[in-house]
C-alpha cells in the first residue's frame, strides 16, 4: 500500500533534476559533501516523478 | 413574434392610446427600416427622461432603429442612466441587477432557443460602462468565453452618471471625478481589445457622431451573434451633465476627441465572421 | 501631504472637547466623523444614497486626512479589499447601501470570523426587486447573524457619534469585531440638521496593530507561519470542534462589547418616560417618527414611553425586558416589510402578546406620526374589547 | 440507547477504501432487508490522510445521521491509525459502547495498544480482533486495493451482520455498469481496480474469495495478556 | 523586513519543535535561496496533504523557493487545492472567500505601503484557475487595470480539482468533466493574453516541467511588481487525480503541453526589460 | 431525448407505485430532476452541492433536460437562471453556504420578479473560518428574501420536496421561487432508502403564459414591457407602488399555504401533540430528535415532536396552537444563532416556555444523547 | 451588571458548552482578576495561581508566539521572566509556535495547537496548564476546547484584558507582574506547600 522512492547512490550523479521535480517539500535532499541525493522515505508519497525524470535510472519506487 | 402581439384586438382599436396606434400602423416591426429611415417611422422608444443633449439617449435611439428584427428582439439592460429610458421601449426588456446583464442574457438566450428552436430570437445587452467594465466584467467576459450568441453594447459615457459622476474603469486617466479626487490613476480599460482576445467574433468601437455607421455596426453585431458567436459594440457617448459641457456640444466633443486621436472608430472581425458577413452583404457592399 | 491633527483620548473627543453646532446632512456627518477618526484608508464604490459620503471622504483624502483611497470595481471587491487592508494592520472605512450590501454579503461573516475591527456605514435602502433607491432597512434583517456589531443611528448626530465610537468599541482587544453603523438612507443621509462637532484638529488615537487578538499580516508579527481562517483542511471531529469554538468566541466577543457600548454610547438603548404602561420601541428613523407620535398622544392624554434601541448586535434583550416588565403594550414601528425588530423584541420578552408589530412602511414611503398614533389607539381598543369580553 | 442497532466506525487512511467498504456493507444490509444508512467523513481529504466512514445497520428505521460518535464496532484499516495516531477522533476509543468490538488490519498484534488503551477496553469488556487484511488481499485477491473487502471479511468472520450473497450483489452493483458517484480520487482508484480484472465477474469472484479468506483468518487479541 | 519573527527567544530555542529549529537554522530567510538550491536548505513549505504526483504542490514548492525575500512576503490565496500546501508555508497566508484574492491583495499591499513606506513587502497572489479565471476574473483584471503592485500567480490545473473535477474556464475545449458531461464547449480562457492588454507589465507562461524557468519567472515577477506594477505568472500544474493519469506522468504531461498549448512565453515592457537586465 | 410520459402531479406524488433505491441525497436530487420535466439547469462547483449538479449534468447527457452548463460564479448562475426563467422555461440550480451568500442579491430579485425558480440549498457553514461542513446558518440570512423555504429532513424529503416545490412555485397565484434546503453532508452524502416514482413519468411542463407577469419572449402582450421596472420616480405614488409590490409578494407567500398543505401535507408534521414537552425543529435535527424522543418515550417521558417543513410561509398558527397546551418547547438547531428559536418565540405567546438549544455548528454532529439530556431536564 | 452565577471550573464540561462570556462572566478591570468566573482583587489571584501551580502533579506552561519569538523590544526579558516562573513552579514548557492547522498532525509530546489543545493535554496528562504570549482569539478558542473536553485547570496570563474561559486569568500581564507572580510562588513554596505526587520538572 505504501510506496516510497529509493536511491541507488552508485548511479546518482547529483544533477538535482529529481529535487526540482518532486512535489513534496523536504523529501529529496542534496548532500553537498557527497554531491548526491538522499530520500526521506517517511514523507515520500511514492508518486514516481523522480523515477521518470532521473537520467541515470538511479531512483525507483517500491513498497516500504 | 406571435402575429397578434402588435395587433389590437378587434373592437379595441379606437380606445387604444395614439402611440400604440402609431406603433401598429407605423412601427418598425416586420419592415426593413434602419437609421436612414428615422423620422419616417414610429420609433420603438417613446419619450424618455434622460438629460438634454444626452448622447447615450441618441445612441439608444440609433440602436433601436438598427435592430434587424425588433419583433423578435429581447433587450437586457442594467442599472444606470440607460435603464431610465428602457421602460419606454416597445420591445421586451429586462432590468435585473447592476452588472448581471450578460448572465441574465445568457440564460434568456438559451431558454428562448429551447422554446423557439426554429425561430431567431435576438438577445441584445445594452448597458453602461460601469455595468459592463466594472461590476459586471466577469459575467460580460465569461459570456464571451462561453461563446454565447448574444450582442453586448456598451454605452460608454466614461463615468457613473446615474449615481452622480464617479470614476469608472472607462474614464480617462487623469480625469478628476468623484471617488477619484486626485484624478484617475490608470488608463481607460481597453475593452475592445480584451473582447477580441476573449473570443468575440465581431468587435466595434463607434459613436453616434456617425449614425449610419453606428447603425451598420449594430446590425452586423446582431447578425454575427445569431450565427457565429458573441459580439461587442462600444459606443462612445459623452455625458454633458457630468462633464459639464453644453448639451449642444455632445457630438462636437466626440469629433474633437477623434481629431486628437484619443478616440478611434475600429472594427475587429474574426475570419469566420468576415466570411459570414461577406456572404450576407456581398463583397461590393464593403466600404 | 498629511494633515496636522492632534491625537486625543477617545473620552476627550467624545465627552470633553468643546463642541460647535453645524447644520449638515447625514452624508456630511459621516465625513466629519472620518475626518476625526484617524482612518488610514478608505475604499469606495458608487451606490445611492451612499455615494455622497464616500465622495466627501475622497475629498478628505485629497486634503491629506487619509493615506489611501480608491474606487474599486464592485461592492464584493470593496469589502474584500478593506478586509485585506485591515489584515495589513490599519484603520479602514467604507460604506454601502441596500443592493450593495447584498452583493457583498459573503464578506461580512468573513470580517467577523477574521476578527477585524472594520467600520462600515450602511445607508439602508430597498433591495431589488423591484429596484428602489428609497429608504427601507430590510438589509439589516439579513445582517443580524453575520457576527458584526450593529448600531442603528436615529439622525445625523447619532451617525457622527456612532461611527467614531464604533471604532473605539470595535478595536478593543477583547472585542475586535467589525461594526456596522446603520441609518435609514435619505431620511438621514440627505436631511440637513444640527450636529454638534468637536474641533477638527483633534482625532482618535491611531489603531494599534500590536494589540490584536489575532496576528496582523505584515511579516513583522509572530508567528510568521500564519493563516487567517485556518480550519478547512481537516475533516474530523476535532476540526469541527475547533470551528465551533471559534464561532463561540465570535459570539463571546460581541458579548464583551456590551461594556464598551455602555461606556461610550451611554447604553444599548435609551428610555424616555420609563413609568409609562405603553411604549413605542424603535430604532433608526422610526425613533424620530415615534417621538412625534408620543407628542400627539400626550396631547390626547395618553402617556406613552419611548425605547430607542441603539445597539442591534449585541441586542439589549435584558434591558428591554426590564424596562417593559410593567408595560401593558409595546408597539414596534418599522421601516421594512419583514418586521425584524418586532421579531427580535418578541423573542426577548416573556409575554409577547403585549407586542404589536407595526406600523410598517417600506418602498420609500414615509411614516406619518398619525400612523403610529392610530396603531397605538387600535391596540388599546382591541385590548379593552378583549378585556370586556373576558369579564 | 440503541440495542437493536449496530453502529460501525471505519477508520483508515485515504486510498484504503473505507468509504467503499462502508458503502458495500450498507448496501448489502439493505439487500438483506435491513435498515441502513451510510455516510463518509465529509472532507476534502487527500490520499494517505486519515479517513473515516460510518455505517448504521438496524432492524428498525434509523433517523440519526452524521458521524458515529458511539460505535458498537470499530474497524481499523491500518495499524498506524492507532499506533501513529493517524486519526482525528481522539481519544481514539472514546465512545465505544460497552461490549463493543474492535477489528484491526495487522499481521503483528504486539505493540498495538498502549497500556491505558488496553485497560480502558477491558473496562468496557470490549473484544479486539486482528485480521491480516492487506496480506489476504494481496495473496488471494492479487491486489492490495481489496484490503477493504478483506476488512469486511474480518467483520463478517466475527459477526454475521449481512449475508455473503448480499455482499456479492453489492459488489456487482458497485463496480458494474452504471456510473457510481464517488470523489475524484475514489473514481481514479476504481479505474485502477477495474483494470486489474478483465471481467466484472472475475473482480467480484476474487473479492468474494478475499472476503471468505479474511473471515477465516481473524484472531482474537486477548487484552488480558 | 524583519527576520526577528523567525528569531526565537534564546531561552525558548530548545523547546521548539524540530521543524522550527530547522527553519531557524537552515531556512531561506537570512540568505537568498533559489530553486537551484532546493534540497540544500529547509523549505518554507512543510509537509502537505496533496495527492502523490500533484502538479500544484510542485508548483507551490518551486515558487516558494523562488521568493526573493520570503521574510517580507505575504501570500494571498483562495479556496481550492492550492490552499492545502500554502497553509503549511512558513509565512503569512490569507485565504477567505472564493475569488476575492486580488482585491484582498490590493488592500493589503496598499496598507503595508502606508505602514512600511520604506520596505518592500511583497504581496503575492497564488491561486488556482477557477479562482483567477472564473469566479474572480473581474477582481483579477481590475487589480491589473488599477496597476496594483502585486504579483498574480495562477496554478493552472485546468479543472476544479478540490471540489471533485469540474470543468473550469481554463479547461481545454472538448474535455469531458463533471459539469461538462458532453465535453467543454469553448476554448481555454486566454488569461495570459488578457494580461497583456489589461496592464500587466510582465508576464510568463510556463509549466512545472521547467522548474528553473518557473523560479526565474516568479522572482522576476515579484521584483518587477515592486517597482512597476502588476505582474502575472501562469504555471501549468497538471492534476493526475482528476485527469486520471498516473502520478509519475505529471512532468511528462507538462512537457508535452510545452510543445502544444503551453509553450513558454514571456512579455515585458521595455522599461521592465532594462530594469531586469540591470539586476 | 429520454422518452417519458407526462402525468399529473397528484399521480406522480401520491398514486404512482414507488421503487426503493439505496441512494445518497445528491442522487435523490438527480431522481427528482429526472421526473421534474426541467428544461434547463446551470451549475457551479461548491462542496457539498457539486455532486448533485454533476448528476443533473449526467441526466442532461441522457436527454432528460434540454440544456445545461456551468456558469462562472454563483452570482452569475443565479442571474442566468433568472434570465432563463424570464424566458419562460422551468429551471433548476443548487448551491450552498458561501455560494448562497455570494449570490445573495439575486434571491430577493427572484421573488420580486415572481420567478418560480427552484433552487436547492445544500447548507454548510459560511466563512470565517472556512468550513465545508454542515450548518444551517445561511437559512437565517434568507428568511426575508421573499422566497418560499422548505427544509428537508432526509434524502426522501429532498426528493419529494424538490418535485413538489416546482408545482407549488408555479401556481399562478403563488409564482415565487422556492428554496429547498437540506443539511449538507448529513443528507447529501448519506446513503439511505429512498422511494421514487417510475423514471418514465414526469411532471407536466411549465406553462409560461399562465404566469402572473408577462414572459419575456416577444410573443406575449404587452409588447412594451420591462422586467422589472425601476420605480424610478421619487414621489409618494412610486413609493406606494413599490410597497404594494412587496405586499403582493408577501400575499403570494400566504397563498402558498394552501398548496403546501395539499402537496407537502402540512407545514408541520406532529407526533404526540398532546405531550407536555415538545421538540420543535427542522431538517436533519428532526432525525436526531426522533431518536431522542423515541428513547425518552420508552422511558415514560411525556414528549412530542414537531417537524417544521415549511419555514416560509411559517406555520404561525400551527405552532401558536401547539404551544398553548405545551408546558415546554425545546428547539435544537444546527447553527450558532438559533434562528428557528427566534422564529418560534416570535409566534408563541408565552416565550418562557421556549428553550433554545442544544445547538451545535461548525460541522459537529448532534448526538441524540445531547437532545435526550435536554428532554430529561425539561421533563423533570 | 450583577455578578454571574456561572462558575468556570475544570471540565470536561460536555458537548460544545457555551463560552463563559455568554454566561455572564465579564472580564476584570485593572487591578482585578478572574478566579473561576468571579472577579477578585489581583493579589488574591496571584496567590491562587501559586497554590494551583505548586499543588499540581504535572504543571505545564504553553508559551505562544508573542513570547517565543524575539520579534520586538522587551520580549526577551518577558520570556526570561516566564522561564523564572516556570522554574519556581517546577513546571514544564510545551510551546505553541504557531496557530495553523498542521499537516498531518501535531506531535502532542512536543507542541500544543489552539485548534486541538486537548490532544496535548491528554497525551501529557497535564493537570494545570498556563497560557502566556498567545494572541487572545486563539487563547480563547483553546481554553474553551480544553474546558469542554479535559479536566485540566487552566490559567491565562494575558497581556490584554484576560480570558473568561480560563479558571484563573490575570490581565495586563507584563514582565513586572510575571516577577510578582514568581515571588508569590517562591514564597508559598518556602512556606512548604505539599506537592502532589507525579513527575515534573523542566525537560
Amino acid at each position: 500500500m505504501y510506496a516510497a522512492a529509493k536511491i541507488e547512490l552508485e548511479k546518482c550523479i547529483g544533477c538535482k533534476l529529481c529535487i526540482l521535480s518532486c512535489p513534496e517539500p523536504n523529501v529529496l535532499l542534496y548532500l553537498p559533501e557527497t554531491k548526491q541525493v538522499s530520500v526521506n522515505q517517511q514523507r515520500c508519497k511514492g508518486c514516481g516523478l523522480c523515477v521518470v525524470i532521473c537520467p541515470k535510472d538511479a531512483l525507483s519506487v517500491s513498497s516500504i | 413574434m406571435s402575429e397578434g402581439l402588435f395587433r389590437i384586438s378587434p373592437g379595441f382599436e379606437e380606445v387604444m392610446p395614439a402611440e400604440y396606434k402609431e406603433l401598429v400602423a407605423d412601427g418598425p416591426c416586420g419592415r426593413e427600416v434602419g437609421v436612414s429611415d428615422l423620422g419616417a417611422f414610429k420609433e420603438l422608444i417613446e419619450e424618455h427622461p434622460l438629460c438634454a443633449g444626452c448622447s447615450a439617449a441618441l445612441a439608444l435611439r440609433l440602436i433601436l432603429a438598427s435592430l434587424p428584427k425588433p419583433e423578435d428582439t429581447v433587450i437586457v439592460g442594467s442599472t444606470g442612466c440607460s435603464s431610465l429610458a428602457f421602460t419606454q421601449v416597445a420591445v421586451h426588456n429586462i432590468h435585473s441587477l447592476f452588472g448581471n446583464q450578460n448572465a441574465v442574457a445568457a440564460g434568456l438566450k438559451r431558454a428562448l432557443r429551447l422554446r423557439f428552436p426554429d425561430k431567431v430570437k435576438d438577445v441584445v445587452v445594452i448597458a453602461g460602462d460601469g455595468a459592463t467594465v466594472d461590476i459586471g466584467l466577469d459575467m460580460v467576459m465569461q459570456s464571451w468565453f462561453r461563446r454565447e450568441h448574444i450582442t453586448t453594447i456598451m454605452l460608454d459615457n466614461e463615468v457613473y452618471a446615474n449615481t452622480g459622476g464617479q470614476e469608472s474603469g472607462m474614464s480617462l486617466r487623469g480625469m478628476v471625478l468623484h471617488m477619484a479626487p486626485l484624478g484617475k490613476r490608470f488608463p481607460k480599460v481597453a475593452l475592445p481589445e480584451i473582447a477580441r482576445e476573449a473570443g468575440c467574433a465581431y468587435v466595434a468601437a463607434i459613436s453616434p457622431a456617425q449614425p449610419k455607421r453606428l447603425g451598420r455596426v449594430v446590425r452586423r453585431a446582431i447578425l454575427v451573434a445569431r450565427e457565429v458567436g458573441p459580439t461587442y459594440v462600444q459606443i462612445f457617448c459623452p455625458c454633458p451633465t457630468n462633464f459639464k459641457f453644453r448639451p449642444d456640444e455632445s457630438l462636437q466633443k466626440i469629433k474633437q476627441r477623434q481629431k486628437e486621436g484619443a478616440f478611434q472608430v475600429r472594427e475587429y472581425v474574426s475570419p469566420e465572421a468576415q466570411a459570414f458577413l461577406a456572404e450576407l452583404e456581398g463583397a461590393d457592399h464593403e466600404e | 501631504m498629511t494633515r496636522q491633527q492632534r491625537e486625543v483620548a477617545p473620552e476627550y473627543l467624545f465627552f470633553e472637547a468643546p463642541g460647535k453646532q453645524v447644520f449638515i446632512t447625514g452624508s456630511e456627518a459621516v465625513a466629519e466623523a472620518v475626518k476625526r477618526g484617524n482612518v488610514d484608508m478608505a475604499i469606495a464604490y458608487p451606490i445611492t444614497p451612499q455615494s455622497e459620503s464616500m465622495h466627501l471622504i475622497g475629498d478628505l483624502y485629497a486634503q491629506g486626512y487619509l493615506k489611501d483611497y480608491y474606487r474599486a470595481e464592485n461592492e464584493f471587491a470593496v469589502m474584500a479589499a478593506v478586509h485585506g487592508a485591515s489584515l495589513g494592520g490599519g484603520r479602514v472605512f467604507t460604506a454601502t447601501s441596500g443592493p450593495g450590501t447584498l452583493r457583498a454579503m459573503e464578506m461580512f461573516p468573513v470580517w467577523a470570523g477574521a476578527r477585524q475591527p472594520i467600520v462600515c456605514a450602511f445607508m439602508c435602502r430597498g433591495v431589488s426587486l423591484p429596484p428602489s433607491i428609497q429608504p427601507e432597512n430590510i438589509e439589516m434583517a439579513m445582517l443580524l447573524d453575520t457576527g458584526m456589531l450593529m448600531f442603528h443611528a436615529e439622525d445625523a448626530q447619532d451617525f457622527f457619534d456612532m461611527i467614531l465610537r464604533a471604532y473605539v468599541i470595535a478595536e478593543q482587544p477583547d472585542v475586535h469585531l467589525p461594526a456596522g453603523v446603520f441609518v435609514d438612507g435619505f431620511f438621514v443621509t440627505h436631511t440637513r440638521s444640527a450636529v454638534m462637532l468637536p474641533p477638527e484638529d483633534i482625532k482618535l488615537p491611531a489603531y494599534d496593530p500590536r494589540r490584536t487578538p489575532v496576528p496582523i499580516f505584515d511579516m513583522e508579527t509572530p508567528p510568521m507561519r500564519t493563516i487567517r481562517d485556518p480550519l478547512l483542511n481537516k475533516s474530523n471531529f476535532i476540526s469541527y470542534l475547533a470551528n465551533a469554538s471559534w464561532h463561540q468566541e465570535v459570539i463571546a466577543a460581541a458579548e464583551r462589547a456590551r461594556k464598551y457600548i455602555r461606556r461610550y454610547m451611554g447604553g444599548l438603548l435609551e428610555v424616555e418616560d420609563s413609568s409609562a404602561k405603553i411604549f413605542l420601541a424603535a430604532s433608526g428613523t422610526a425613533v424620530s417618527q415615534s417621538r412625534e407620535a408620543i407628542r400627539v398622544l400626550k396631547d390626547e392624554g395618553i402617556q406613552v414611553g419611548l425605547i430607542k434601541i441603539k445597539s442591534i448586535r449585541p441586542f439589549p434583550a435584558e434591558e428591554i425586558a426590564t424596562v417593559t416588565s410593567h408595560a401593558e403594550l409595546i408597539v414596534v414601528p418599522e421601516f421594512n416589510m419583514g418586521g425584524w425588530l418586532a421579531r427580535e423584541i418578541k423573542a426577548a420578552l416573556d409575554n409577547n402578546r403585549r407586542v404589536v408589530g407595526g406600523p410598517r412602511v417600506f418602498g420609500g414611503m414615509t411614516m406619518p406620526a398619525e400612523l403610529i398614533v392610530d396603531e397605538v389607539k387600535n391596540a388599546l381598543r382591541n385590548r379593552s374589547r378583549a378585556q370586556r369580553s373576558n369579564s | 440507547m440503541r440495542n437493536s442497532k449496530t453502529f460501525i466506525r471505519m477508520s483508515g487512511l485515504g486510498g484504503q477504501g473505507v468509504v467503499t467498504a462502508a458503502h458495500i456493507l450498507g448496501m448489502a444490509a439493505a439487500k438483506d432487508g435491513l435498515e441502513s444508512t451510510v455516510n463518509p467523513f465529509f472532507g476534502a481529504e487527500k490520499r494517505l490522510a486519515p479517513a473515516e466512514s460510518y455505517v448504521r445497520i438496524a432492524t428498525e428505521k434509523i433517523y440519526e445521521r452524521g458521524e458515529v460518535l458511539f460505535p458498537n464496532i470499530i474497524l481499523i484499516f491500518h495499524p498506524h491509525v492507532i499506533t501513529l495516531g493517524k486519526c482525528y477522533t481522539m481519544p481514539f476509543f472514546a465512545g465505544l459502547q460497552p461490549g463493543g468490538m474492535v477489528i484491526v488490519n495487522t499481521d503483528r498484534a504486539q505493540d498495538l495498544l498502549r497500556e491505558d488503551e488496553r485497560a480502558g477496553l477491558m473496562r468496557l469488556e470490549a473484544r479486539v480482533y486482528c485480521v491480516p487484511a492487506t496480506r489476504v488481499a494481496v495473496e488471494v485477491g492479487g491486489t492490495e486495493l481489496s484490503t477493504n473487502i478483506a476488512m469486511l471479511g474480518g467483520l463478517l468472520g466475527v459477526q454475521k451482520l449481512v449475508s455473503q450473497e448480499a455482499v456479492k450483489e453489492a459488489l456487482l452493483e458497485r463496480f458494474g455498469g452504471g456510473k457510481f458517484v464517488a470523489s475524484g480520487t475514489t473514481a481514479a482508484l476504481d479505474d485502477v481496480l477495474k483494470s486489474k480484472f478483465n471481467r466484472l465477474a472475475h473482480l467480484v469472484e476474487r473479492n468474494v474469495a478475499v472476503l471468505t479468506a479474511a473471515g477465516g483468518s481473524v484472531e482474537e487479541y486477548h487484552l488480558g495478556d | 523586513m524583519s527576520t526577528k519573527i523567525i528569531t526565537p527567544v534564546d531561552e525558548f530555542a530548545d523547546c521548539l519543535p524540530q521543524e522550527y529549529k530547522e527553519l531557524v537554522a537552515r531556512g531561506p530567510y537570512r540568505e537568498p535561496r533559489s530553486v537551484e538550491d532546493l534540497g540544500t536548505f529547509k523549505e518554507i513549505i512543510e509537509e502537505h496533504p496533496h495527492c502523490a504526483g500533484c502538479g500544484v504542490s510542485l508548483g507551490i514548492r518551486l515558487l516558494a523557493a523562488a521568493l526573493p525575500s520570503p521574510e517580507d512576503t505575504l501570500i494571498v490565496g483562495t479556496p481550492g487545492c492550492s490552499f492545502f500546501g500554502l497553509v503549511q508555508t512558513a509565512l503569512n497566508y490569507s485565504n477567505t472567500a472564493f475569488g476575492n484574492q486580488n482585491a484582498v491583495a490590493a488592500g493589503l499591499k496598499r496598507m503595508l505601503q502606508i505602514r512600511f513606506p520604506h520596505v518592500h513587502k511583497d504581496v503575492v497572489v497564488v491561486a488556482g484557475d477557477g479562482g483567477i479565471a472564473d469566479i474572480g476574473l473581474d477582481l483579477t483584471l481590475h487589480s491589473w487595470f488599477r496597476q496594483e503592485k502585486i504579483t498574480t500567480i495562477m496554478l493552472d490545473n485546468e479543472v476544479y480539482a478540490n471540489t471533485g473535477g469540474q470543468e473550469s474556464g481554463m479547461s481545454r475545449q472538448g474535455r469531458v468533466l463533471n459539469m461538462a458531461p458532453q465535453g467543454k464547449r469553448f476554448p481555454k480562457i486566454p488569461v495570459f493574453e488578457m494580461a497583456k492588454v489589461s496592464g500587466c507589465v510582465y508576464g510568463v507562461r510556463v509549466t512545472v516541467a521547467s522548474p528553473r524557468k518557473v523560479g526565474r519567472a516568479v522572482r522576476n515577477a515579484i521584483l518587477v511588481a515592486r517597482e512597476f506594477g502588476p505582474t502575472y505568472v501562469q504555471i501549468f500544474t497538471p492534476c493526475p487525480t482528476n485527469m486520471k493519469f498516473s502520478p509519475n506522468q505529471t512532468l511528462k504531461v507538462a512537457k508535452e503541453a510545452e510543445k502544444d498549448h503551453y509553450t513558454y512565453e514571456e512579455f515585458l515592457s521595455t522599461e521592465v526589460a532594462t530594469y531586469l537586465a540591470q539586476l | 431525448m429520454a422518452i417519458q410520459r407526462v402525468v399529473t402531479p397528484e399521480h406522480l406524488f401520491f398514486e404512482a407505485e414507488r421503487e426503493k433505491q439505496f441512494i445518497t441525497g445528491s442522487e435523490a436530487v438527480r431522481e427528482a430532476i429526472r421526473r421534474a420535466n426541467v428544461d434547463l439547469a446551470i451549475s457551479y462547483p461548491i462542496t457539498p452541492q457539486s455532486e448533485s449538479m454533476h448528476l443533473v449534468g449526467d441526466i442532461y447527457a441522457e436527454g432528460y433536460l434540454k440544456e445545461y452548463f456551468r456558469g462562472e460564479s454563483e452570482f452569475a448562475v443565479m442571474a442566468e437562471v433568472a434570465g432563463a426563467s424570464m424566458g419562460g422555461v422551468r429551471v433548476f440550480t443548487a448551491t450552498g453556504g458561501p455560494g448562497t451568500l455570494r449570490a445573495f442579491e439575486m434571491f430577493p430579485t427572484w421573488a420580486g420578479a415572481r420567478l418560480p425558480i427552484v433552487c436547492t440549498f445544500l447548507t454548510r457553514g459560511v466563512n470565517s473560518p472556512l468550513t465545508i461542513q454542515p450548518d444551517t446558518i445561511e437559512m437565517a440570512f434568507m428568511l426575508d428574501t421573499g422566497m418560499l423555504m422548505f427544509h428537508a429532513e432526509n434524502a426522501q424529503d429532498l426528493y419529494d420536496m424538490i418535485l413538489k416545490a416546482f408545482v407549488i412555485a408555479e401556481q399562478p397565484d403563488v409564482h415565487l421561487p422556492v428554496g429547498v434546503f437540506a443539511d449538507g453532508f448529513f443528507v447529501t452524502h448519506t446513503r439511505e432508502q429512498v422511494a421514487v416514482a417510475p423514471a418514465d413519468l414526469k411532471l407536466p411542463p411549465y406553462d409560461p403564459y399562465a404566469a402572473p407577469v408577462p414572459v419575456m419572449d416577444m410573443e406575449s402582450a404587452p409588447v412594451r414591457q420591462m422586467r422589472d421596472p425601476f420605480v424610478m420616480k421619487s414621489n409618494f405614488i412610486s413609493y406606494a407602488a413599490h410597497a404594494s409590490w412587496q405586499q403582493e409578494i408577501l400575499a403570494a407567500q400566504e397563498r402558498a399555504r394552501k398548496y403546501v398543505h395539499r402537496y407537502l401535507e402540512g407545514l408541520v408534521d406532529v407526533e404526540h401533540p398532546e405531550a407536555a414537552v415538545l421538540v420543535v425543529t427542522s431538517g436533519t435535527m428532526v432525525s436526531q430528535s426522533r431518536e431522542a424522543v423515541a428513547v425518552a418515550r420508552q422511558q415514560g417521558l411525556d414528549i412530542g415532536l414537531v417537524k417544521v417543513k415549511s419555514l416560509r410561509p411559517f406555520p404561525r398558527e400551527e405552532i401558536k396552537t401547539l404551544a398553548r397546551q405545551a408546558r415546554t418547547i425545546i428547539v435544537p438547531e444546527y447553527n450558532r444563532v438559533g434562528w428557528l428559536c427566534r422564529e418560534v418565540k416570535a409566534v408563541v405567546e408565552d416565550t418562557t416556555k421556549v428553550i433554545g438549544g442544544p445547538r451545535v455548528f461548525g460541522g459537529m454532529t448532534m448526538p441524540p444523547e445531547v437532545v435526550l439530556a435536554q428532554i430529561r431536564r425539561c421533563c423533570a | 451588571m450583577t455578578a454571574s452565577e456561572y462558575r468556570v471550573l475544570p471540565g470536561p464540561e460536555g458537548y460544545l458548552p457555551p463560552a463563559a462570556a455568554c454566561m455572564g462572566v465579564t472580564l476584570p478591570e485593572p487591578g482585578e482578576a478572574l478566579v473561576e468566573g468571579k472577579i477578585v482583587p489581583e493579589e488574591d489571584a496571584l496567590q491562587r495561581i501559586a497554590e494551583k501551580l505548586l499543588a499540581a502533579r504535572n504543571p505545564v506552561f504553553f508559551p505562544g508566539p508573542l513570547v517565543l519569538w524575539a520579534w520586538r523590544e522587551g520580549v526577551a526579558e518577558k520570556a526570561k521572566a516566564v522561564l523564572e516562573l516556570v522554574e519556581a513552579a517546577g513546571a514544564r514548557v510545551i510551546p505553541m509556535p504557531d496557530y495553523r492547522p498542521k499537516y498531518p498532525m501535531i506531535n502532542p509530546a512536543v507542541e500544543i495547537n489552539p485548534n486541538h489543545p486537548n490532544l496535548t493535554i491528554w497525551h501529557n496528562r497535564i493537570d494545570v496548564g498556563v497560557f502566556v504570549g498567545v494572541h487572545c482569539h486563539y487563547a480563547n478558542v483553546a481554553l474553551k476546547i480544553i474546558r469542554g473536553g479535559t479536566d485540566c485547570y487552566t490559567i491565562a496570563l494575558c497581556g490584554e484584558m484576560g480570558h473568561e474561559d480560563a479558571m484563573i486569568t490575570l490581565r495586563s500581564v507584563d514582565t513586572a507582574k510575571l516577577r510578582r507572580l514568581t515571588e508569590a510562588v517562591k514564597a508559598l513554596a518556602q512556606a512548604g506547600l505539599p506537592r502532589a505526587a507525579g513527575e515534573h520538572g523542566r525537560r
